[in-house]
């Protein structure tokens, strides 16, 4: 999963007044099965980053490059199948459905991949028991704890064995012991061979020995 | 196996999954369109059975009836204008015909009063036929007649419980007993009628020997139509004839301006429905765009949003069409319905029951779905597509 | 008021136009919008925005091309019904007759679904490639179907407006019948030679279909159309009634005949517009489907078989030929 | 298809399949006899819709539009609604 970023910006609310610039010539590069951490006070433009890579959102200019196929100027279609296809996203606020049940969460993503639904359920509860939230796969995500949230998210994440794998401040609100597990997670997914991104402002994470890069973010430019 | 596909597709089991969890959003929805279809094909169903039984009646009505007109009035047609018209060649099956309205002043209600020519081989079998054991020995004895069931309800409730007594012009009274009542599916033409013989309306009515309320003949060739009613012009100034063609048309046009108007006034109904269902559908919730951010960002397209959206609106209004009028269809023809029933027969004169036939048109179910679908669908259409391209970075907040 | 408008099927069908049209009017002005800013190099949230309505008028399109397939039927069935409304007009041919706008409308209809059909598969090609490369063909596409239907919408309300229930019109014999010597038939053509030629037609179309010869196959799946409306009205349309002087397309649309029309007509088109639709997706965009060719030459055979069910159950009923 | 779904879709089709059957069976045949066979007794098939039957009525003044005219016709009566 080689990744390359060359001289993306991101200029929100462009030509109005409260033009913010988010992102300044950023350029980088990940090769495949690397962890990457990218650290920096929140507000730095890891998120807006990470976006961009998972296509979540387009660049005011410059060029994202993914197994050398340009990802940053995708029409829909193709942008929503890289997304379902090759990333997994952790989000912050973990972002899942709050009023289905944990198993309807990460059978989400699957639901257009052309499996039908009996195969879709067996990967779902296979992704499930990697992420140790397989007993409480029916109860509703309203009536989980954070930690539990966090595993249904990277259960969803990690259901379509995605190739590149992007967490955004993962630890945010996890106490240290579930923080712990969560890189245990991410230790067995780096030996699997996944591409791993993970932007965070936690220090735990920059002294972890199969993290291969840390990039150090301030205000929108790389440091 | 179709089923099996059917069953384990993914994208339905999502799709209802969704639809369940949204309860709330769809049921208001469905509701407020079970309403609307089940008074619309209510309307429908009515105006389109009465007229098929009507029509169905027109079929042994005479080709044409012959009266006699003054001042743009019909008068009673003298007698000596059947052998006239007998005389013509091409004509079969001339009868007289006397009948008339009787007015019940105290209530100012009216009954239909017929005259039947009893001695007629064809007419007394039929009335044999239709009043199960009537013996038509002491109905031709006595001066009896048959009631229609509005009529026996009048006048039982009046205390005229076996006989009624009519005045006639003269001034003098005449007493007939109540033979029987008329079947109840005959009500819709029989329900405020009274049939007795043709000399008994005669008095009732104080009608002269001679004279007849109106002539009605057939004429098998139907090429001949039009030269046998200039013949009639000719031979009598002041005639009036009235083709079957007219009364066919006429009948048409009854419940066609009625339900035709109906829409019209329906369709005032139709556009509020469609504003609070675009601003239903539209005003999201900040959870719902939150939903679809969030289905977006884990790689649903827009097109894939799009069909779900889609199929969602569609089964809300598959739904509620098929209940709505499967409610229509047991409100109108399996009881009858109570209460609307009254606009269409009217309520003025004596009240009335009728047994609806069930009449269920290709057309008529078409013209529902259509005048329901397709403003719904379209009031939806909008927003779904609003709510589809809500950027997958939303879920990022 | 005159009796026409106020039949209920007229007042739904005009009320579904007019709704449908009303959509079409915002599609037709997002698609000015797409084509004077689309640029799809460009960065700016405007271009996004225009994708987003891209997709809007996608939605338009395909809902109002489902809804006009079902509006067809619908039409041609007001139009039987009218016929009780109007002296002389004993099935849907009178009524088409009973004033000038009658025929084209209903060829417009046709033209415009095959229009849209093919507007619909361009746009799923377009969404397949990673840069809207026909986004402006197909935008100017739509702006040529927007003016057909717009003009489409004129004629239905003129058309419904000037139907006089007084005047009597002509009924289907008179319309198509041999009165007056010469049979309708066009180009010179006789029976016998018809129906060669609808057979030949019909084995040039799955020749030409199943050996990718796109152009050629677009050509011969006009013909065999415009052969085959003729073969059906002058000598299918006669089995069906069982009646050699009755030459009429609306007359087997009514129940006696078991609504058998409905799916006569509806093959043909249904046929003949896959045909042209799978080979100007294989010649204009090098897309060609297997599925797309294969499900119109069962409808086109169908449709023949169905043709000549019915020819040879009258043969062995009565076993002379009408 | 998740089970709700499968219930609600076939509870509705039960009620359109009994609305199919009674359709079906109920043929009406009764009725049309008997509204047969009372026009052929009468010869009169107009329908009984008990409407205030327009009569200028000789006892009781009837309001009209216009008194040196008494035939013509209120605007209130039903006739907008009804055929002429």
């Amino acid at each position: 999963m080689m990744i390359r970023v060359e001289g993306i910006n991101k200029i929100f609310n462009e030509g109005t007044p409260q033009a913010f610039e988010a992102l300044k010539s950023i350029d980088l590069e990940v090769a495949k099965g690397e962890t990457m951490i990218l650290s920096g006070v929140s507000g730095s433009g890891k998120s807006t980053l990470l976006s961009l890579i998972a296509a979540l959102d387009k660049p005011s200019s410059g060029k994202i490059v993914v197994e050398g196929e340009l990802i940053s100027k995708l029409p829909d279609l193709h942008a929503s199948a890289y997304r379902a296809k090759s990333i997994g996203f952790i989000f912050q606020h973990f972002n899942l459905l709050e009023s289905l049940s944990v198993e309807e969460n990460v059978i989400a993503p699957l639901i257009n991949s052309g499996f039908d639904i009996v195969s879709i359920k067996q990967m779902a509860a296979k992704s499930m028991q990697s992420a140790a939230i397989s007993h409480k796969a029916s109860q509703q995500v309203k009536e989980l704890s954070g930690g539990e949230k966090q595993r249904c998210a990277i259960a969803r994440a990690l259901v379509h064995e995605p190739e590149l794998i992007i967490c955004d401040e993962p630890t945010a609100n996890l106490d240290r012991e579930n923080s712990l597990k969560f890189i245990e997670i991410l230790q067995s997914l780096h030996q699997r061979g996944k591409t791993i991104i993970v932007a965070t402002h936690d220090p735990l994470f920059e002294t972890l020995p199969f993290v291969s890069k840390v990039v150090h973010m301030e205000d929108g430019s790389i440091v | 196996m179709p089923s099996r596909i059917l069953m384990n597709n993914a994208f339905l089991h999502f799709l209802t999954l969704l639809l369940f969890k949204q309860k709330g959003k769809h049921i208001g929805a469905v509701l407020i369109s079970v309403i609307i279809i089940f008074l619309l094909s209510s309307v429908l169903f009515i105006s389109s059975s009465l007229q098929n039984t009507l029509l169905g009646t027109l079929e042994n009505q005479s080709d044409f009836t012959l009266s006699r007109v003054q001042a743009g009035k019909a008068i009673n047609t003298p007698s000596d204008w059947l052998d006239k018209v007998l005389e013509i060649n091409g004509i079969s099956k001339v009868a007289p015909r006397v009948y008339g309205r009787y007015f019940f002043t105290p209530r100012e209600k009216s009954f239909l009063v017929v005259g039947v020519d009893l001695f007629d081989e064809q007419s007394s079998k039929e009335l044999q036929s239709l009043v199960k054991g009537l013996d038509l020995k002491s109905f031709l004895s006595t001066d009896s007649m048959l009631v229609g069931e509005g009529v026996k309800a009048f006048l039982s409730e009046h205390y005229y419980k076996d006989s009624f007594s009519f005045k006639t012009p003269q001034g003098s009274f005449k007493k007939v007993k109540i033979q029987q009542t008329l079947p109840s599916q005959t009500n819709l033409i029989a329900n405020d009628m009274i049939i007795m013989s043709i000399d008994l309306a005669r008095e009732v009515f104080g009608l002269g020997e001679d004279e007849v309320t109106d002539i009605t003949f057939n004429v098998p060739n139907d090429a001949e139509w039009d030269n046998i009613i200039g013949k009639l012009h000719l031979l009598f100034y002041d005639v009036r004839v009235v083709e079957k063609r007219e009364i066919r048309k006429a009948y048409e046009n009854l419940y066609n301006y009625k339900g035709g108007l109906f829409l019209i006034l329906y369709l005032v109904a139709m556009v509020t429905f469609m504003l609070i269902l675009y601003q239903r559908y539209s005003m999201v919730y900040s959870t719902e765009r939150k939903e679809i951010g969030i289905l977006r960002a884990v790689g649903w397209s827009i097109k894939d949003i799009l069909k779900l959206k889609f199929y969602e609106t569609a089964v809300v209004v598959l739904v509620s069409f098929v209940l709505g009028v499967a409610l229509a269809y047991l409100y109108v023809f399996i009881w009858d319905a109570p209460l609307l029933s009254q606009i269409f027969l009217g309520g003025a004169n004596l009240p009335n029951q009728v047994e609806f036939v069930p009449v269920l048109e290709f057309g008529l179910l078409g013209s529902i779905f259509l005048f329901y679908a397709i403003p719904f669908l379209a009031a939806v259409l909008i927003p779904a597509w609003k709510i589809a391209v809500t950027p997958p970075k939303e879920a990022m907040l | 008021m005159n009796e026409i408008l106020l039949s209920n099927e007229v007042i739904v069908y005009l009320l579904s136009e007019t709704v449908l049209y009303l959509l079409l009017f915002i599609a037709f002005i997002s698609t000015l919008g797409l084509l004077r800013k689309w640029n799809f190099d460009a960065f700016t949230t405007e271009q996004f925005a225009l994708e987003n309505r891209s997709y809007l008028v996608m939605t338009i399109i395909f809902f109002v091309m489902l809804l006009k397939v079902v509006l067809l039927p619908y039409f041609v069935y007001t139009i039987d019904n009218l016929s009780n409304l109007i002296p002389g007009a004993m099935c849907g041919a009178g009524v088409v007759k009973a004033n000038e706008y009658g025929n084209p409308l209903l060829s417009l209809k046709i033209i415009i679904l095959f229009l849209s059909g093919l507007w619909l598969s361009m746009n799923s090609i377009d969404l397949k490639e990673k840069s809207y490369p026909y986004l402006k063909l197909k935008s100017w596409f739509f702006i040529l179907i927007f003016l057909l239907l717009s003009s489409e919408f004129i004629l239905d309300i003129l058309y419904f407006t000037h139907i006089e229930t007084t005047n009597p019109v002509s009924c289907c014999s008179v319309i198509f019948g041999q009165t007056g010597g010469g049979n309708g038939l066009p180009f010179g053509l006789d029976i016998l030679k018809l129906l060669i030629l609808f057979y030949l037609l019909f084995a040039l179309v799955v020749l030409t279909t199943l050996s990718d010869l796109a152009v050629m196959s677009i050509i011969a799946s006009l013909l065999f159309g415009v052969i085959a409306y003729y073969a059906v009205v002058y000598f299918f349309g006669t089995y069906i009634y069982e009646l050699p002087t009755h030459l009429c397309p609306f007359c087997m649309l009514q129940d006696h005949y078991y609504y058998v029309g409905y799916l006569l007509w509806g093959l043909l088109m249904l046929g003949v517009f896959l045909t042209i639709d799978a080979a100007v997706m294989q010649s204009f965009f090098k897309q060609p489907s297997k599925s797309l060719k294969r499900i119109s030459l069962l409808l086109l055979s169908l449709f023949v078989l169905l043709c000549s069910a019915y020819v040879t159950v009258y043969y062995l009923k009565n076993g002379v030929f009408l | 298809m998740i089970k709700e779904f499968t219930i609600l879709v076939s509870m509705v089709l039960l009620l359109a399949g009994f609305v199919l059957v009674h359709y079906v069976t109920h043929n009406g045949i009764s009725s049309k006899e008997m509204l047969s066979s009372v026009t052929k007794v009468t010869k009169l098939s107009s329908p009984t819709l008990s409407v205030a039957y327009y009569e200028p009525r000789v006892l009781s003044y009837e309001e009209v539009l216009n008194p040196a005219y008494p035939q013509m016709q209120t605007m209130n009566k039903m006739d907008l609604v009804y055929a002429k």
